[in-house]
């Protein structure tokens, strides 16, 4: 097939490199053309992405799209690029969110336009190549490189504490990955290689690898980023502070970073550790789920409620992922991509409603739906996808995660996994209560305040905006087999890999 | 022979090194420059010597010549041939010297201790003169993607040069202006 | 001017070599005026210009001497931009004494 | 006994339009009833509701004509739609179910759905949001066609949750009121509630039982080969759903706040359709719970309990709506008592029964609230003409009209009174549904509650006696409502000059009226007329039918309700004439209050669950999230610390410069550090220095090497 040794990889990777440095040559107060030429260029990037989707060859558990050049020879690093069903539709979210965040950023966003998007430029560089690397080196300058634009975005354009917010953001996840540096380095000296592919080819020399110390490494740099109970502090604060879009990029695919590590590197790498800490990491992740619902209830700022239910939904994740099982590893992954539609989308819809009313407090609202009747019929279609309406997306990747993680006890023959199993699905009930309890402090009720009444619906930019990811909610809703098609053979051989691996080293 | 080539050479090298002190030591910024083109001219006239007359003239017209007009041009401009009345660092001075006399004597020490080295003249016809269609002939066969990057970083340097000493315009100051009052 | 005798005194030409250039290395070192510092770069410059040209000579090839047209391109692309920048630095500063210039002191 | 038949007959290929016109209903109303008159969009509703009511018609004509142990409860044809999703070994395929449960529902959904709908065209008629109602209207439709064509537990779960959906929106529908939006909150949380229990229930049969399709879940357990506490859990489970969504103890106490949507609402979704949805589950489920007896007897005790409980409520209410949910309520535990039981037929029977005459009676109190409100206005308007410049637009938004008069309240029954001069048809109708419901021969009710309490009296005297004290409170608390309401004098002067509402509402009651006259006679069993216990179960289905038994029933059960009603006749009717006299049960004293106060469940709940909980949130909030976790761990115990750290490091370092300037030892420390300090002078010059000085020491250095080497 020529599309798969067509360097497509590359080319989408470095394409908003490229966009970027254009970029920093337009004059400073050409704002319109600094605003239209990041949304087309991030467009060209969706499309040209979206030849990943048609190249895909469902069927194969291997990389495709494969790249491998010498980086590095002498310490044996590569820029080694590829993809497959894990990290396909965290591709094509991450380019697809981009223009709508750049979208919606075209008002919100008034001083230092050029810097503001050349970041956003760099920002998707950064995510796309953690998605793709399968050089462990490649991998770590990759998710470093995504801190750096996302400091800026909320030090610079953020809120009133932005600095704090990001500086805690920054400092908070660099001190995981050091760890994860650290392992990684482990992983490339000992193993004589950093490229995941060879280290999984022979991974016999694991054997005498303190595995558990490793997984934890790894772990605790992807918990950060999930983030998991109880790491999960910076995220508030980075929420918040942040501007809309980058809440919306930080939610949709900065945090699937951490998910999405769990399941390309310590599953694969550590298949003795993971069975060993899987039920941890699903009591953790319970706990997330249930803590972050019901601290989400008591916010009155709505975008710190949005935030919280990420650490909810987010949980939900983590513990389709440690079910070790087709169905919770394959909903997860959905899950990630719910999450970062509808989440993003009630990012999008907050923000708008603080573009015009500049307070998030949700005790100055009510009664919006009587003024914004097309905002609040958004709204209302988002947040129930959020709590996992059934024909909306989020209920896919809950019911296939709460059957992944209820299947996980008959193969242990415990009862503990349906005890795991009916706690998690208590967040299910939380979430109506939150999110009902959110949607009708701001949207039902009498109108209160004067200045609501004067508050005007969504505009055409902000319908193109949002309505994308309306019609997302619905498709993965009603027909979700397609999506769970195109990971079926990569999770598939994941599991048979960690199976295989676990039974050499007994 | 021998010795007219030596009394030359030595001519030569002397008037460079003692130009080349003066230029140091010159308290006007315009001597010094001066004693520049002195040195440069000197130099010209050993790549001759030495079969190397294209580079010769382009040693004259591009540093004798355009250069040090350019070093003129900028001490005149700015009225800075006297600068730097205040004396911050005095020890430097012997301190440089003294480090720059011991690695020539280190440099010294390490040649005379290796190998000689076997210099084995050639009859004259069978020398390669850099001639202008010489250099040009390496230029644009062996050396074309060397000479294509170094024309681009000229044309960067011109275009820097432009840039950092361009004046802001009145329009811009206004637009500033405008900015900061936003 | 004969055509091959220079070549002979190929030490002595690289000993001129060496002092042009560590005068030019205390230029820089003892100067503070700018322009003059620049001045002793571009001495330091045709000090190995200098050693280049003798090599050449003495192995019979043209290479050398290219390089050192490349080094002249070069030099003068770094003269423009340092005269440039010279020229900026006075007008913010009305200085070019580099001992003024010291805003990176730790 | 749950075969699939292989031959699909060609019609039930096209069942899929039955959702998928409702769902056209939406859309073309949602994206293009803006600016159309009211009309338009009523009558578009209206017609893709007909639309679907014609082919559920077909559908259940052919299955008329198809043999019927093909078509049977639970036997029936599969028509796949499509793959919901395959992951490992797990598969959900998308598909229809159809057989005569099936049917029965689709008639009763359509049938009635489609009534209401033109009901409500004048109802709601000025109702500035009367697009979205016809609109959600719509999708209530589709997301109960969905559940009940599904032919597998997930697609029936977003059919279940869908109408939940529906059902919030309407309960919220006028949401400027706090009380709405927070009935409407409450609604979908007690169903989420339900519906958690169903979702434990989907995975564990789907683990368990490797599938959800339903022809696979019975086959499975029938032939059995899984943990015995698999079928229990399914079914308790599946319980839980149930008590959410069909009001049963303890969830029920959502659907008497229901009633705070607009009345056709509460007609279609919180009386015939949606809350039977639960009825409709254990129908469906029949082969699960056949399995377990044990969970049998304690869903037909959990039935007859909440009939009872229910009907005591509904005695002491005074608003016309609350008194029929309630009353909803009850009759919901009468069929859950009986599908329970295993009576499947008598349960769906009287679903559909109750579809009819419950929806009657809802649609009677909407005619009868809509004339009084009308009567309201148009006294207040005499009284204000001044400043209310309003025609006669719908009555319900009197309220709004005339914000100062609040206080009126149109649905209380104590403002009623003497309807029946005033509002002819709609008290006929509205006699006719009561009859039906309190079950007096011949109206439908008679027969199927009748039925029910055959089955209840096979089952143990605790069922039976419980469905009986249920069955007379019924009948007392209508008779109540029915005096209360139309008999009488006016007592207000609203009600004095209430007016009958227009033709588009009253049509739809004949119809209805029609129905809970006759529809009783499909299963007469008294009479041996039992053409739909042929059609759920199949020709070869047979009870012993102890005639003597059925009779004695009926006239036990006929008899008492007759009882009730006369108990209720002598204590309204010398009162009910005159303005302003209050309940004469309210003798009872503290048991009228209790009962008035629905028994102060709604408080029990709020003390023991919503107010720990709400405590709980803010305290996980505020006091360990933010002010301990947030706060005191992140901002004051680590970075503080790490300061601390650094300020213990750096103020003995400079004790020990200041000490060893003394002691001399000090001075080196000094001195290296001025010196490296003075290295970052930041003259260029002093830079170049020091690399010219690395030089030398390279040079040096090869230099060394070089004289070694020698």
């Amino acid at each position: 097939m020529s599309l798969q040794q067509f360097p497509l990889i590359s080319i989408v990777l470095f394409f908003p490199l490229v966009g970027a440095v254009i970029l920093f040559f337009v004059r400073r107060d050409n704002a319109e053309l600094i605003k239209r030429f990041t949304l087309v260029w991030t467009i060209i990037t969706f499309v040209v992405s979206l030849g990943f989707v048609i190249g895909f060859q469902s069927g194969q558990p291997g990389f495709q799209f494969y790249e491998n050049r010498p980086w590095i020879p002498d310490l044996r690093i590569g820029y080694q690029v590829g993809l497959d069903g894990i990290s396909l539709l965290l591709i094509i979210l991450t380019t697809g969110l981009m223009p709508l965040a750049v979208l919606s950023s075209f008002k919100a966003i008034t001083e230092r336009l050029k810097e503001y998007y050349i970041f956003m430029l760099f920002l998707e560089v950064g995510m796309l190549g953690v998605f793709v690397s399968l050089d462990l080196f490649l991998f770590y300058v990759f998710w470093e490189v995504t801190l750096v634009p996302m400091y800026f975005l909320i030090g610079i354009w953020g809120g009133k504490r932005r600095v704090y917010a990001a500086v805690k953001f920054f400092l908070y996840t660099m001190a995981g990955s050091l760890l994860m540096l650290l392992a990684i380095l482990y992983l490339g000296i000992h193993g004589g290689t950093f490229s995941l592919p060879e280290l999984l080819a022979n991974n016999g020399w694991l054997r005498e690898a303190p595995e558990m110390l490793l997984f934890i490494f790894f772990g605790i740099a992807f918990a950060i980023k999930v983030p998991m109970w109880p790491f999960h502090s910076w995220l508030p604060d980075a929420h918040v502070e942040a501007p809309t879009a980058g809440s919306v990029i930080l939610a949709g695919v900065l945090l699937k970073m951490g998910t999405y590590g769990f399941l390309r590197f310590n599953l694969p790498l550590f298949p003795n550790a993971s069975r060993e800490a899987a039920p941890v990491i699903a009591v953790l992740a319970i706990i997330g789920i249930i803590y972050g619902a019901i601290v989400s209830f008591a916010q009155t700022d709505v975008k710190k409620l949005v935030a919280y239910s990420s650490v909810s939904h987010l949980g939900f994740v983590m513990l389709g992922i440690f079910a070790l099982n087709p169905q919770g590893i394959q909903g997860a992954l959905l899950q990630m991509i719910n999450h970062g539609i509808s989440t993003g989308a009630l990012f999008l819809l907050v923000g708008f409603v603080y573009e015009r009313r500049h307070t998030r407090e949700m005790g100055e609202f009510g009664g919006l739906w009587k003024i914004l009747p097309i905002y609040g019929s958004i709204m209302l279609v988002v947040a129930l996808s959020s709590m996992g309406l059934p024909g909306l997306n989020g209920f896919v990747g809950e019911f296939t995660i709460l059957l992944g993680s209820w299947d996980a006890g008959r193969a242990g023959g415990s009862l503990g996994s349906y005890l795991y199993t009916a706690f998690a699905a208590i967040g299910v009930i939380l979430a109506a209560v939150y999110i009902l309890t959110m949607f009708q402090k701001m949207f039902m009720g009498e109108t209160r305040h004067e200045e609501n009444k004067r508050l005007i619906d969504l505009s055409q930019r902000e319908l193109w905006v949002i309505v994308p990811l309306v019609i997302f909610i619905f498709i993965i809703g009603i027909y979700p087999q397609p999506f769970f098609g195109t990971m079926t053979a990569s999770i598939n051989q994941l599991l048979q890999n960690m199976a295989s691996g676990a039974v050499a080293l007994h | 022979m021998l010795n007219l080539e030596i009394i030359i050479f030595g001519a030569l090298a002397l008037i460079t090194v003692v130009a080349a002190v003066m230029m140091i030591i010159a308290r006007n910024a315009v001597h010094s420059a001066l004693f520049l083109v002195v040195v440069m001219s000197s130099l010209a006239v050993f790549f001759l010597g030495l079969w190397a007359p294209f580079i010769a003239m382009v040693q004259v017209a591009l540093y004798a010549g355009a250069i040090m007009v350019l070093f003129l041009f900028v001490i005149m401009l700015l009225g800075a041939e006297r600068a730097g009345a205040r004396l911050l660092l005095a020890w430097q001075a012997p301190l440089a010297i003294g480090l720059t006399v011991l690695v020539v004597l280190l440099g010294a020490l390490l040649l005379l201790n290796t190998a000689p080295f076997e210099v084995v003249d050639l009859p004259a016809a069978e020398i390669t003169e850099g001639t202008a269609e010489a250099i040009g002939q390496a230029l644009y066969s062996v050396w074309l993607f060397p000479f294509e990057a170094v024309s681009i970083l000229l044309l960067v340097a011109m275009i820097g040069a432009v840039v950092m000493t361009r004046q802001e315009t009145r329009q811009e100051a206004r637009d500033e202006r405008k900015k900061k009052s936003l | 001017m004969s055509n091959t005798s220079f070549v002979a005194l190929f030490p002595l030409f690289i000993g001129l070599s060496v002092v042009l250039f560590s005068l030019g290395v205390i230029g820089v070192l003892v100067r503070r005026n700018a322009i003059i510092i620049f001045m002793s770069v571009e001495l330091m410059l045709n000090a190995a210009n200098l050693a280049f040209i003798a090599f050449a000579r003495s192995f019979n090839q043209i290479d050398g001497q290219v390089f050192v047209f490349f080094v002249m391109v070069v030099a003068a692309a770094e003269v423009a931009v340092g005269l440039a920048l010279i020229v900026a630095i006075f007008r913010s500063k009305q200085s070019i004494n580099v001992d003024d210039i010291n805003q990176l002191k730790g | 006994m749950h075969e699939v038949s292989s031959e699909v007959p060609q019609v039930f290929q096209y069942a899929w339009l039955i959702i998928a016109f409702p769902f056209v209903g939406v859309l073309v109303n949602l994206f293009g009833g803006k600016n159309r008159s009211e009309k338009t969009i009523g009558w578009t509703a209206v017609f893709f509701a007909t639309l679907a009511f014609a082919v559920s018609l077909v559908v259940v004509i052919t299955l008329i004509g198809l043999p019927p142990e093909e078509t049977k409860l639970n036997a029936g044809f599969d028509v796949p739609l499509f793959t919901f999703f395959s992951i490992g070994e797990t598969t959900v395929e998308m598909g229809l179910h159809i057989d005569w449960l099936t049917g029965v529902m689709l008639m009763v959904v359509t049938g009635v759905g489609t009534l209401i709908h033109v009901y409500a065209i004048g109802y709601m008629h000025g109702d500035p949001r009367f697009q979205r109602f016809f609109v959600y209207f719509n999708l209530f439709l589709a997301m109960m066609l969905i559940l009940v064509l599904a032919n597998n537990y997930l697609m029936l779960f977003v059919g279940w949750e869908g109408v939940g959906l529906c059902s919030f929106l309407l309960i919220g529908f006028w949401f400027e009121k706090d009380a709405n939006g927070n009935a409407a909150k409450k609604a979908m949380v007690a169903n989420r509630i339900g519906d958690y229990g169903v979702m434990l229930a989907m995975f564990a049969m789907l683990i368990g039982l490797g599938t959800l399709q339903f022809a696979g879940v019975f086959e499975a357990a029938e032939h059995g080969g899984f943990e015995a506490w698999l079928l229990p859990a399914i079914t308790l489970l599946l319980i839980v759903g149930v008590t959410g969504k069909s009001a049963q103890i303890p969830l029920y106490v959502w659907l008497p706040d229901a009633m705070a949507g607009p009345t056709p609402v509460s007609a279609l979704i919180h009386a015939a359709t949606m809350v039977t949805a639960g009825v409709y589950l254990i129908a469906r489920s029949e082969p699960l719970f056949h399995a377990v007896s044990e969970v049998q007897a304690l869903v037909g005790t959990l039935g007859a309990v909440t009939a009872v409980w229910a009907g005591l409520i509904a005695v002491a209410q005074f608003d016309i709506k609350k008194v029929l949910a309630y009353s909803t309520v009850s009759q919901l535990g009468f069929m859950v008592a009986a599908v329970g039981m295993g009576a499947v037929v008598a349960g769906v029977f009287h679903l559909m029964t109750h579809a009819f005459f419950k929806a009657l009676l809802f649609l009677g109190a909407g005619s009868v609230i809509h004339g009084v409100e009308h009567g309201h206005h148009h006294v207040a308007h005499a009284k204000h003409d001044a400043h209310s410049g309003h025609g006669d637009d719908g009555g319900h938004d009197a309220k709004r009209d005339h914000p100062a008069e609040t206080e009126f309240d149109p649905q209380d029954m104590r403002n009623m009174g003497g309807l029946r001069q005033r509002m002819r048809t709609t008290t006929i109708v509205y006699l006719i549904g009561s009859l039906a419901l309190m079950g007096i021969v011949p109206f439908a009710g008679f027969w199927s509650k009748d039925e029910i309490l055959y089955f209840a009296s096979e089952h143990g005297a605790v069922i039976l006696v419980l469905l009986l004290v249920g069955a007379v409170l019924t009948a007392f608390y209508m008779t109540r409502q029915l005096i209360m309401v139309f008999f009488g004098q006016p007592k207000t002067e609203a009600a004095a000059h209430a007016q009958e509402s227009p033709r588009i509402m009253t049509v739809p009651l004949l119809v209805l009226a029609f129905f809970s006259t006759v529809a009783g006679f499909l299963n007469a069993p008294l009479l041996g007329l039992t053409p739909f216990t042929g059609w759920l179960e199949g020709p070869e289905a047979h009870h012993e039918f102890d005639l003597t038994r059925a009779l004695i029933l009926a006239g036990l059960a006929t008899g008492l309700a007759l009882l009730s009603v006369f108990i209720g006749y002598l204590i309204y009717r010398p009162k009910a004439q005159k303005a302003g006299v209050d309940d004469p049960l309210r003798k009872l004293g503290f048991v009228f209050t209790a009962l008035n106060k629905k028994l102060g469940v709604d408080e029990f709940y709020g003390l023991l669950f919503v107010r720990p909980f709400i405590w709980l949130c803010n305290f996980l909030a505020w006091v360990i999230d933010w002010r301990f976790w947030h706060d005191w761990f992140h901002d004051r115990a680590i970075r503080d610390t790490f300061l601390k750290i650094t300020d213990f490091l750096a103020n003995p370092i400079d004790k020990l410069v200041i000490d060893g300037a003394v002691n001399g030892t000090g001075r080196l420390v000094a001195w290296a550090s001025g010196g490296l300090r003075k290295l970052q002078t930041g003259f260029v010059r002093s830079y170049a220095l020091l690399m010219l000085a690395g030089v030398v020491l390279v040079v040096a250095w090869f230099t060394l090497i070089v004289l070694q080497g020698r």
